[in-house]
């Protein structure tokens, strides 16, 4: 069949991605060939217009064991153990369909966690939608919830913690990124590699379909109507059959016959064992009629380019290969060996006996083109940063403004989530959803881990370098409030179209600001994601930059959580109060205006911020510490009140700082955290913090059923708790 | 007035859920069993209405609830 | 005292029974397969949370099938001991070795989180440990945990005193604010008429420590422990 | 062949996500829906079996998995 430049068009390849395919191959591809080189050198695979900045970013430290290029990363954390984690992004499949798209993406990345080896101990998921009267809203939520929950709590991995944010900036493009934490030896990482000539290959796992195939099909002659009909857009999750695919592996790599090892994910056959080989610097050599098929009649296009769900490659030691059946067959998962490992560095694809592909294996996988594409700072970008905050009115009743924030959406509790997620399950579930970061002890040790994902795109939007740097600012101070050191990150990276001068600018600031940000807190970035084009006639998401971050607490016994414990217990603040109010939720929810540049991070007091509330809570003087980020002081103070689920505990506090009283209460300065301590251990922490050079005040303390703030905030706890905690409800429903 | 609404995946479409039941039936020793699709049945009962109508309506409630059109198809059948 | 713990295709409370058993409790603990038949001489049986079979069709309905469960019926008729925790609830109503059906909550939607339990009996080797009226904390995390019998069957259940658990609030009041998935008279947990299988919803296991919130979950091991000791 | 059972609540089984549909359809302005219940197509393919034979395994197989006979009953359609 001749490539038609209709055809090599419709599979998003430019004339001159084309030609260098050709020059590569000494010839002209078949329709296969092309499909392959389409999904291999797409941007999802190939990085290629954001892999020149992906180099800035930081990702080696002491402790990492395995940073990006492989399935996720690994980090050791002692006792002999590591863990593996990574985020991904499901956002456009989670646009189409909800329900699936949700549950596809967190089964994908759990399957890239125990690829590594690594048995998922832990989710988190970052989710984004459009403003929350917006039509299309609640539907979204509503089937986006369902599916993370469907397919992780079936999985039995816990759902800890995550994000859920509402910006009309989303209306079109809503943002689902999934993040799962493994649990491993140290020295039984696996890898996606397929060494060994002779070795078997070997597909494990669900049937292959024709869900997912993208590429411009009609143009071919090979594809009548109703094969494309047959072709699902949809690809849909079978969360049980991945249960059993990882209690397969996790038994197959017991053993040492498992060679090498990648989940299909994107780009499905083709990926996997061009990645393999690549990384082996080997060639394979694949059998098609022998992968198991769902439907009728596949063609060699369909099967490589087909991304069925709960599948994965595998390369067996030679005479090893029934050992991997059996352990299959006792699990109930297809098994079947589709071809072997070569030493000529070529992928040769056969179908029922023909030779349908022969391509050289590194070029196509490690020679996809690289992008250098023009970047510019938007020219909008001034106007929103200079804001005049004196023509901002002063709120007439802080009151009402406080229960405005704290019923809005974002603010709002997020408790109608998170209970449909089992966050539970494992029973190493210390700290659950609702405190800063989730902790999990890890059994068989002292040790716990905390988890937590942050990303203000709001800040991003008014200044992305500085945004991003905040996202990982906020997620160390999180992790320090449990009382956690933070070890490493993943990222997510959510931007707009790349080919425009402005995204691209964006995403370049907001890599230096990440990557500054991972130097100064020395928490690498292990893995990530990167998912571009996220807009809709030609208006861009903000750009969101998610933070995925890990610590360790070597005590997990000795950790705090946000909310008061005692009566009578002094309550400090660490850092300082600014007058800052670009970005803020306050400015958006009640003045409704987005101007204004983010808070300042001076990276010093929030290094001594956070060291400070780590010392107290692991000298066991620290009874609760929560940060303060969006809506403010006024806000946190509210949370570390209405958190609580036994009992009512307000508080009276007094701030001596000279600012305008919004600016005080709403005003979202960075490094700030909220520590309260039993009153013989107020001196003792102050010392603490003037220790490690943090700002600190004594500012309240803790007791009574209302929190009253310098005369101005006088609520009732209980009453604030109940309008808090059925906001989102109510918005569902209504 | 009654009605059925018989809301199937549409074909090409994996369905776990089918297949795992074909699996657990070979399993009790249904070897005969070679495919399995499962699928809803909607019964509702209308108040007052004319058949035309019914029809009409009953297929905007599929399409906007009863089915998930992206994945799924649906037969009204008035009874 | 040994326990077996079953292992059904999709179970994911299986570890957690067996770390509760073997490292909180210090008793013994042997996974059982869903396509075995010998039960390996264990003392008691417990069926785990999970999603067996992905829970499609109906919760627990395939594994109610699976080969095991034929040795554990006659397991069950000899008089030893079955315990069923949420999913092993549901297969234990599928295999009809208790009454009932458990269908979808009320609010058709997946909930997590910890619920407070009211002892209705104590003199049941599933409760021995307990005071009548206890109040317990226990987590819940269910789909389908809305138990449904009609009115007078259940009402018989309470009567003889085969209602293990009702779901109430924190001072032991049952209504329907604290009924969090719409099940008939409140009712959590069951057993059955001879008094050696029992089921119940909530999750006990992971509840038996106090790092991770309380130890309530830990008495119902216990009394079984006790009840087999006797 | 081919097969279809149809799996519906019995009469008088509260059924939550028939309520909960009626509910979302007059919510969304379909108040001449009075009474929904949400029942199972499960479509068999059955290998070589003559019709008898087929009603009688298919009867089983609804007997002890397809259907849960303490709520539920079924009907079965040989096509
Ligand atoms: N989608 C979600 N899934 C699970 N937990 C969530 C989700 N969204 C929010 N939470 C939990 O609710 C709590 C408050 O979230 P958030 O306000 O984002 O915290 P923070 O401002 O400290 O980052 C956290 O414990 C968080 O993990
Ligand atoms: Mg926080």
């Amino acid at each position: 069949m001749k490539i038609t430049t209709d055809i090599i068009k419709d599979h998003g390849l430019t004339d001159d991605e084309y030609r260098h395919a050709c020059k590569l191959l000494g010839r002209e591809p078949n329709l296969t060939e092309l499909g392959i080189i389409s999904v291999m050198w797409s941007e999802h695979c190939s990085y290629k217009s954001s892999r020149i900045y992906l180099r800035e970013l930081p990702t080696r430290g002491p402790s990492v064991l395995q940073g990006p290029g492989e399935n996720a990363g690994v980090v050791d954390i002692g006792d002999g153990l590591a863990v593996c984690f990574k985020m991904e992004s499901h956002n456009h499949p989670s646009f189409i369909e909800p329900y699936q798209g949700a549950a596809t993406g967190v089964g994908g990345i759990m399957r890239d966690i125990f690829t590594m080896g690594a048995r998922p101990i832990a989710n988190l998921n970052s989710i984004r939608f459009g403003a929350p009267n917006h039509p299309k809203t609640k539907r979204l939520l509503s089937g986006v919830v369902s599916g993370i929950g469907g397919y992780g709590n079936t999985m039995g991995v816990p759902t800890v913690g995550g994000e859920v944010v509402f910006d009309e900036c989303y209306n079109d493009n809503i943002l689902v990124n999934a993040f799962t934490i493994g649990l491993m030896k140290a020295d039984r990482i696996f890898k996606g590699q397929a060494s060994g000539i002779g070795n078997a290959v070997i597909y494990i796992g669900s049937k292959t379909g024709r869900d997912g195939i993208h590429g411009a099909t009609m143009a071919s002659g090979e594809f009548d109507e109703s094969s494309e009909e047959q072709r699902p857009t949809v690809q849909v999750g079978d969360p049980f059959m991945e249960k059993l695919l990882l209690e397969a592996c996790m038994e197959l790599m017991q053993s040492d016959a498992v060679v090498g090892i990648q989940d299909m994910g994107a780009a499905g056959l083709t990926c996997s064992s061009f990645e393999m080989a690549d990384r082996a610097e080997m060639g394979m050599e694949l059998h098609l009629e022998r992968v198991p098929q769902r439907a009728e009649h596949m063609t060699a296009y369909e099967m490589m380019l087909s991304e069925s769900q709960e599948r994965m490659l595998l390369v067996v030691k030679q005479g090893r290969e029934n050992e991997v059946l059996q352990i299959c067959d006792k699990w109930d998962i297809e098994a079947a060996i589709i071809g072997k490992v070569t030493g000529d560095r070529r992928m040769k694809v056969y179908h029922d006996g023909k030779l349908v592909v022969d391509m050289p294996v590194a070029p196509i996988s490690g020679e996809a083109p690289i992008y250098e594409r023009p970047y510019a700072e938007p020219t909008w970008k001034k106007s929103l940063n200079d804001f005049d905050f004196a023509s901002i009115p002063l709120p007439n009743d802080y009151n009402s403004t406080l229960q405005t924030l704290l019923t809005s959406p974002n603010l709002a509790s997020k408790a109608w989530v998170w209970q449909q997620y089992d966050h539970m399950v494992q029973t190493n579930t210390v700290v659950p959803p609702g405190s800063d970061a989730a902790v999990i002890r890890i059994k068989g040790t002292s040790k716990g881990l905390a988890l937590t994902s942050d990303c203000n795109s709001r800040y991003c939007y008014l200044d992305p370098r500085m945004g991003a740097a905040l996202a990982v600012a906020e997620a160390a101070r999180n992790l320090s409030c449990v009382g956690a050191l933070p070890l490493a990150i993943t990222d997510c990276l959510n931007f707009g179209n790349p080919e425009k001068p402005d995204i691209m600018w964006q995403f370049r600031e907001a890599i230096l600001g990440m990557s500054e940000a991972c130097r100064r807190f020395e928490t690498p970035i292990i893995s990530g994601n990167v998912s571009l084009y996220n807009e809709t006639g030609g208006k861009a998401i903000y750009p969101t930059p998610t933070v995925g971050m890990v610590g360790l607490l070597d005590e997990v016994e000795r950790h705090a959580t946000a909310f008061w414990k005692s009566k009578g217990d002094t309550i400090l603040l660490l850092g300082k109060n600014n007058d800052e109010l670009g970005g803020s939720e306050y400015l958006k929810q009640i003045h409704g205006k987005v101007c204004g540049l983010p808070p300042e991070l001076d990276y010093d007091r929030e290094l001594a911020v956070q060291k400070a509330c780590r010392i107290g809570i692991r000298r066991g003087i620290v009874r609760s510490a929560h940060d303060v980020s969006d809506g403010g002081l006024a806000v946190a103070l509210v949370e570390c009140s209405i958190g609580r689920e036994e009992g009512v505990l307000g508080a009276v506090v007094t701030l001596e700082d000279d600012l305008r009283p919004d600016a005080l209460f709403f005003g979202e300065s960075a490094s700030r955290i909220l520590i309260s301590v039993a009153p013989q251990h107020a001196e003792t922490f102050m010392m603490i913090a003037k220790e490690v050079g943090a700002p600190v005040a004594m500012i309240g303390e803790v007791g009574g059923g209302r929190l009253k703030i310098n005369g101005l905030i006088d609520v009732d706890v209980v009453e604030l708790r109940e309008a808090w905690k059925t906001a989102l409800p109510r918005m569902m429903e209504t | 007035m009654h009605a059925r609404i018989y809301v199937t995946l549409k074909k090409g479409v994996h369905d776990p859920q089918g297949e795992a039941v074909r699996h657990g039936l070979a399993g009790m020793g249904y070897k005969e069993v070679l495919d399995v699709r499962v699928g809803k049945m909607i019964e509702v009962k209308l108040g007052e209405i004319s058949r035309e109508e019914a029809e009409k309506r009953l297929a905007e409630m599929s399409e906007k609830l009863l089915a998930n059109t992206v994945i799924e198809s649906y037969r009204i059948e008035l009874l | 005292m040994k326990f077996g713990i079953v292992v059904f295709p999709g179970s994911n409370c299986d570890h957690d029974c067996h770390h509760v058993i073997t490292k909180v409790l210090g008793h013994e603990a042997k996974f059982l397969w869903h396509k075995e038949q010998d039960l390996h001489g264990v003392d008691g049986v417990i069926l785990p949370g999970g999603f067996s079979y992905g829970d499609y069709l109906r919760s627990g309905a395939m594994a109610a099938c699976s080969p095991i469960m034929d040795s554990i019926k006659a397991f069950a008729h000899d008089g030893g001991m079955v315990f069923g925790i949420c999913n092993g609830f549901q297969i234990l109503l599928e295999a009809k070795l208790l009454p009932g059906v458990l269908m979808r909550n009320q609010s058709l939607k997946f909930i997590c989180k910890d619920v407070c339990l009211r002892v209705e009996n104590t003199e049941t080797p599933f409760t021995n440990t307990m005071q009548t009226g206890d109040v317990l904390t226990l987590p819940i995390a269910h789909m389908d945990g809305n138990y449904t019998l009609d009115r007078r069957s259940a009402t018989k259940l309470l009567e003889e005193g085969r209602v293990l658990f009702r779901y109430c609030d924190s001072s032991g009041q049952v209504d329907d604010e604290s009924n969090p998935n719409g099940s008939v008279e409140s009712i959590a947990g069951v057993m059955n008429e001879q008094g050696n299988v029992a089921g119940m919803m909530p999750h006990p296991e992971r509840c038996s420590e106090s790092m991770l919130g309380n130890r309530d979950g830990l008495k119902i091991f216990e009394s079984i422990v006790k009840a087999w000791t006797k």
